[in-house]
């Protein structure tokens, strides 16, 4: 049997197993969930390698089941983050009601995800997408009180791309005859010039609204921080960047081929643009961690699609190696999230501090997801910003430089304020009793901020698969060593690395480390948070001192402009606008037959009127 | 040999940039003092109190981050000045300014300032935490200017690297300050805010924060922050003259050129009352992006 | 205004028969001397039926001869414009008072005062026991009986060579021939 | 920190020279005397060209200045303040008030000996020293500390007992906090 198939049975088989076994006791269903996660994509790793196909009929239509090379680095970030998050998942997710779901869901979208990446025609590609929106709906409803309110606008949104979408493939099927995306996009540059328009902005809404972009992403920060962290990670890391892979598609396989193609790229752009400064500006302004990191993945996805948008090959290239980084920095930071959440039951600034010496594992974990969102060297975060900035010089994007400059400055302002929230600050006797976080859900937090450092280092591991992807768009042009287009590796040299910024950082830090502490070692102890100076007043046990209220109170009144209206508004008028209107039509048709007399009388004398003007009778 | 000679000319920027920027710190304070009619303390009165603080115990900490916050900053420090090329053709140590990348430098430049961060929130003093929030509130604020007139520069000369803007300025025999004028007032405006003079000195301000994310460091702590401010000061005033005021051939020519420039916040700092936060940002986000705008533009223009 | 305390002193009289009111012609105001138990309900009444509503003192007075503490409410109407000074009196020896912190919140700072600078206990009073003074031992200190200079003597350390630091302007007389103005003489010792 | 003799000669002596013309004071105003410190440090008498300079907190400071009376209050916090200092630090009372209790001698909530309290190292006398005799007063100290005399915080260390058994006196019920050098 083909190997891909038995992927996909596999994983509908553990679902629905794990689902079943979910109330008996023991760890039968852990173990049944962890197996139908790992089982498949061990299987992915050694029997299916990028070109591998599967081709079957059914009801009329043909299936066309293939990895292509870009959609290998997808899977390679969805199966990554989803066997970490799984096995987060497992620990996470303990004592909680309704596990069998929860599981149930988890695999559901894994596999799903995986579906999207392997079709290659558009009635399988809805299928999957459909199953993921449903699967992550259920997520996002799943635990917590008021969450239908949030979950029907994650359900209306998502409805609204997954029409869009649906109406982009019947236009391709009624002008092509055929479902497949490769004939797709090999006769798109033969439609009208009407549907050259309509269609890839019809799959850019559906595509947008996954992946968070501007107009379109006032469901993420709600659904981000209503689900339960260990899906999160999941739903931020790896099921966003779904719309992206779908915009990488339509943007290389479609606009490229467009005569006007120069103006969608710019609006593309100029939206992610957007989205960027708009999600860290709201980021700033939370005190719940998930609703900051919620709005942070907004931002990340905003520089994202600046990156597909501009379309060049650099920029592409940026945000391919952007949205690995994101996936493996953001799925570190909502599982940190998660882990404080489990030991201290909130999730808000304002109530917990100073866990730094309580739980060391998390706070290094996020401080490297931090670092590497920030974008500072060595880490991660930063091959990516550079090749996004210089591909944005290099094609003349000038103020969007500035504007993703911004973004990406006033981004330091919500990383300082999550690791200060969490970690620093005032040690309360409140969390004295707080632990650890139980090994299982350490080791992966670990692993990917761990991972997050290894690219830093050697981005060659992931610019390589990126390459392939790159080259199946038909970004062919420059053979063999994509890293060449940027200044950051030309630099260096050939390899593909940042060894000696690492170096010399590594030896003065070092260094230092050893003069501050060699030097007083012995002398030197520690000292409590409450001993600090306070004009010689000792503060008492139950004073919180901590600094986190209005914390970055004078920034947001400098950028109060910007932030009076929330796009929500719009929306909310909107709907306001939608429903006056349907008042009014029912007042039209009032169920009186009299009044449909009146209408059809009207109607008749102003026929008889207008006639001749109208028709020439 | 190669990598001997190497370190050796590193551990030499350091001490230059270290010797260099504490002389400038006393020559501040001499010069503040005759302000404001006073006679001042002597020049090197920064190289005592370093020496004392450096001297005095150091018996406590507050736990890790604490005792790396300095290190942090000392590392930012050294690295920038890794990066900045502090003579033309290779007159000093090319410790790696052949590598010498605006955008690398632009990051590695907050690497700092977010670790002192770190370490100062750690002490769990709320005036840390509150000098931290207005300190990176400011940052936001200038380097939207910086980074405008960094990137008019970069379109109108085509490249990235501190080494090609000292070439430009070679080739063509005049300082960019007077070839790309928008830009180079755009950055100097954003060098206010970078040396946090008054009026953008409320991120320490003593009496009002009891000196905000320093205000538990003493002794060796405060010691390390001291020495790796002289040496961003140093560095950062040196990337300001091999970008606009087209490097410096020895090393009195670059003393002069920095001082000078050194002079235009501390100078104007001395005469200005202290901006909330607010204003300060609101500050950098009027006449200095005007002129990074108009920088732009000149430079897309010509 | 006369009128208007007239009205005043009638009000309070009908409802408080032993309230001796003293009138002050030439002021606006108006002074009641009463018993300590009705203080709660003659400021109460004065509160809400007759507009009094603004505490602006309480003042206390040492009677060391009379063996009495005198405490004064000074009252305000905005409206009438009259001072109204209820007066009470309560015994040194275990003094205890009404507590009027439920009608003006104000009165409870006041009453912390007097506890701990007078050692007056008021019945109910919620408030720390600690309240300028920390770490106090001795007896009420503003009470006129308490002998600061004996208490500082013993309790804190003096660097000899203050013995002799006597009154030194029988010195200054003698050297420059000067007599003492009146004013100076009854701070001599 | 070593104030051996016989010892590190030269070592010491470059260090006692860095600590004399290094002065940083904190602070913190006590009483009356606070209001002297403004003239010392600007134009008129410009004590940083002796290398005094103020400290914003007491993890920076050398100096304390005890600004004139100590009410028993503001003794515990002094003594906070001082702990928190790092090594190594010197006092100065300043004022009569702070010698024998000047005009508040028989004040039944002022200290009137600091050094049973805290160890000074040197007094300015005056009721209220003028900005000359503070200078005064601060070249005072760094002769002392040139010589290597201004060891008051070594005699705190060593008789922490019997400062702590004068300090409880004052206030019996105040939990200490630990000290830290």
């Amino acid at each position: 049997m083909n190997t891909i198939i038995l992927i996909f049975i596999i994983f509908l088989a553990g679902a629905i197993l794990t689902f079943l076994a979910s109330n008996i006791k023991g760890l039968l269903k852990e173990v049944l969930f962890l197996a139908s996660v790992i089982v498949p994509v061990v299987m992915f790793f050694t029997g299916v390698k990028a070109g591998d196909s599967f081709n079957f009929h059914l009801a009329g239509f043909a299936f066309q089941w293939e990895i292509t090379p870009l959609g290998y680095l997808f899977a390679l970030i969805v199966t990554g983050l989803g066997v970490m998050a799984a096995i987060y998942a497992v620990s996470a997710m303990q004592k909680t009601k309704n596990l069998g779901l929860f599981y149930f869901n988890f695999i559901l979208s894994i596999m799903s995800m995986l579906g999207i990446l392997f079709s290659r025609d558009l009635v399988s590609f809805f299928i999957f997408w459909e199953i993921m929106t449903w699967s992550s709906y259920l997520m996002v409803v799943y635990q917590g009180k008021d969450v239908q309110k949030v979950g029907i606008k994650y359900f209306i949104f998502s409805a609204i791309g997954a029409y869009a979408m649906l109406m982009a493939i019947v236009m391709v099927y009624s002008l092509t005859g055929s479902m497949m995306i490769d004939k797709m996009i090999q006769s798109y540059a033969g439609f009208a010039f009407n549907m050259q328009i309509i269609i890839p902005i019809l799959f850019l809404i559906g595509f947008g609204v996954k992946s968070a972009m501007m107009p379109l992403h006032v469901w993420a920060p709600g659904a981000y921080s209503h689900s339960p962290m260990a899906f999160t990670s999941l739903f931020s890391g790896a099921l966003s960047k779904m719309g992206i892979y779908g915009m990488v598609i339509v943007m290389a396989g479609m606009i490229a081929y467009f005569p006007e193609g120069h103006w969608f790229r710019i609006v593309i752009a100029w939206l992610g643009g957007i989205t960027a400064v708009g999600g860290t500006l709201w980021a700033i302004a939370q005190d719940d961690a998930k609703k900051l990191l919620a709005y942070s993945s907004v931002a990340q996805l905003g520089y994202i699609i600046v990156g597909v948008g501009i379309g060049t090959p650099l920029a592409m290239l940026a945000a391919l190696f952007m949205a690995v980084m994101h996936a493996l920095f953001k799925g570190t930071l909502f599982m940190a999230v998660g882990a404080i959440e489990k030991q201290t039951g909130t999730s808000n600034f304002t109530e917990v501090t100073g866990l730094i010496r309580k739980m060391p594992l998390t706070f290094l974990a996020s401080l490297m997801g931090i670092i590497a969102l920030a974008g500072i060297p060595p880490l991660g975060g930063f091959v990516g910003k550079w090749m996004l900035y210089e591909s944005l010089i290099g094609s003349d994007h000038y103020l969007l430089v500035i504007v993703i400059f911004f973004s990406s400055t006033a981004a330091f302002l919500y990383c300082y304020k999550f690791l200060f929230g969490f970690f620093l600050g005032q040690e309360e006797k409140e969390w004295e009793h707080v632990k650890e976080a139980p090994v299982l859900m350490v080791i992966p937090m670990i692993i990917l901020a761990g991972g997050t450092f290894l690219l830093g280092t050697f981005p060659g591991l992931v610019i390589k698969p990126i390459s392939a992807g790159l080259e199946q768009l038909g970004y062919a042009a420059t053979q063999g060593k994509y890293w060449e287009m940027s200044m950051l590796f030309n630099e260096w040299g050939d390899q593909v690395v940042l060894e000696p910024i690492l170096y010399a950082i590594i030896a003065v830090f070092a260094f230092f480390l050893v003069f501050l502490l060699i030097k007083n070692h012995k002398n030197t102890r520690y000292v409590s948070t409450k001993d600090i100076s306070t004009s010689g007043e000792v503060p008492k046990e139950h004073e919180n001192l901590t600094f986190i209220q209005n914390f970055f109170q004078p920034f947001l009144r400098a950028v109060e402009p910007l932030m009076k209206r929330q796009i929500d508004f719009y929306y909310n008028g909107f709907g306001k606008g939608i429903e006056a209107l349907f008042d009014f039509t029912r007042r039209i048709y009032t169920g009186n037959g009299q009044t449909y007399a009146l209408y059809a009388i009207i109607f008749v004398v102003i026929f008889l009127l207008l006639k001749t003007t109208l028709f020439g009778i | 040999m190669e990598l001997f000679l190497n370190i050796l000319g590193a551990i030499a920027t350091v001490i230059l940039a270290f010797i260099v920027g504490m002389s400038y710190g006393g020559i501040v304070r001499k010069i503040t003092a005759r302000v404001q009619n006073r006679k001042g303390p002597p020049w090197y009165q920064n190289f005592i109190d370093a020496y004392k603080l450096y001297s005095k115990t150091t018996a406590i900490h507050h736990g890790w981050m604490h005792r790396m916050g300095p290190a942090f900053l000392m590392v930012s420090s050294v690295v920038t000045l890794m990066f900045v090329p502090v003579l033309n053709n290779g007159g000093w140590f090319e410790n790696m300014n052949f590598q010498g990348d605006l955008i690398f430098l632009l990051y590695i430049m907050v690497f700092g300032s977010l670790g002192m961060a770190l370490g100062a929130g750690q002490t769990g003093n709320p005036n840390s935490a509150i000098g931290v929030t207005r300190g990176l509130s400011q940052m936001v604020g200038f380097e939207i200017p910086w980074v405008m007139a960094l990137v008019a520069m970069m379109i109108q000369y085509k490249t990235t690297s501190i080494t090609g803007f000292i070439e430009v300025q070679q080739e063509s025999g005049t300082w960019l300050m007077f070839s790309s004028p928008f830009a180079f007032i755009a950055a100097v405006l954003a060098m206010l805010g970078m040396f946090r003079y008054s009026p953008f000195d409320i991120v320490g301000a003593p009496s009002e924060l009891a000196s905000g994310p320093v205000s538990e460091n003493g002794g060796k702590y405060l010691f390390t922050m001291m020495s790796s401010g002289s040496i961003f000061t140093f560095a950062k005033l040196t990337l300001y003259v091999d970008l606009f005021m087209g490097g410096a051939n020895n090393l009195l020519v670059l003393l002069i050129k920095t001082f000078a420039l050194y002079m235009v916040p501390v100078l104007y700092g001395l005469v200005s009352p202290r901006y909330r936060t607010e204003q300060a940002v609101r500050y950098f986000w009027g006449w200095p992006l005007f002129f990074g705008l108009l920088a732009i533009i000149y430079a897309v223009i010509f | 205004m006369q009128k208007l305390k007239a009205n005043l002193i009638e009000h309070i009289n009908s409802g408080f028969r032993d309230a001796v009111a003293k009138d002050y012609p030439n002021e606006n105001r108006l002074d009641f001397y009463v018993n300590k138990q009705c203080i709660p309900s003659i400021l109460t009444y004065a509160k809400d039926r007759l507009g009094y509503i603004h505490l602006s003192h309480i003042a206390i007075v040492d009677w060391l001869e009379e063996g009495e503490f005198e405490l004064i409410y000074i009252i305000w109407s905005p409206e009438e414009k009259i001072k109204m000074f209820v007066r009470t009196r309560v015994e040194r020896e275990n003094p205890v008072m009404p507590n009027i912190d439920m009608i003006w919140r104000q009165a409870n700072t006041y009453e912390r005062e007097f506890r701990e600078m007078y050692g007056i206990q008021f019945q109910g009073l919620e408030a720390p026991e600690e309240f300028i003074l920390e770490d106090w031992q001795g007896p009420p200190p503003m009470r006129r009986d308490f002998d600061t200079e004996e208490y500082a003597n013993e309790t804190f350390f003096h660097r000899p060579g203050r013995e002799d630091a006597g009154d030194v302007r029988e010195e200054i007389i003698k050297r420059s021939r000067e007599e003492i103005p009146d004013f100076a003489k009854k701070y001599s010792r | 920190m070593s104030y051996d003799k016989d010892s590190h000669k030269i070592f010491d002596f470059i260090q006692n020279w860095a600590r004399k013309h290094s002065i940083w004071v904190l602070a913190y105003g006590t009483g009356c005397g606070a209001i002297e410190i403004p003239p010392t440090m600007t134009s008129r008498y410009d004590a940083e060209r002796l290398g005094v300079r103020g400290a914003a907190t007491p993890r920076q400071a050398d100096v304390l200045l005890i600004t004139g009376y100590l009410t028993t209050k503001t003794l515990k916090r002094v003594i906070r303040v001082y702990e928190q200092m790092q090594d190594p630090k010197y006092v100065i009372g300043f004022g009569s008030c702070t010698i024998n209790g000047g005009m508040y001698y028989d004040s039944y909530n002022t200290i009137k000996v600091l050094d049973k309290y805290l160890p000074v190292d040197v007094y300015i006398n005056g009721c209220m020293p003028r900005p000359e005799a503070v200078l005064a007063g601060f070249a005072k100290l760094q002769q002392l500390i040139a010589e290597g005399k201004a060891n008051g915080a070594q005699k705190y260390k060593e008789n922490l007992e019997w400062y702590r058994e004068n300090q409880k006196r004052i206030s019996p019920h105040w939990v200490m906090p630990e000290y830290n050098w």
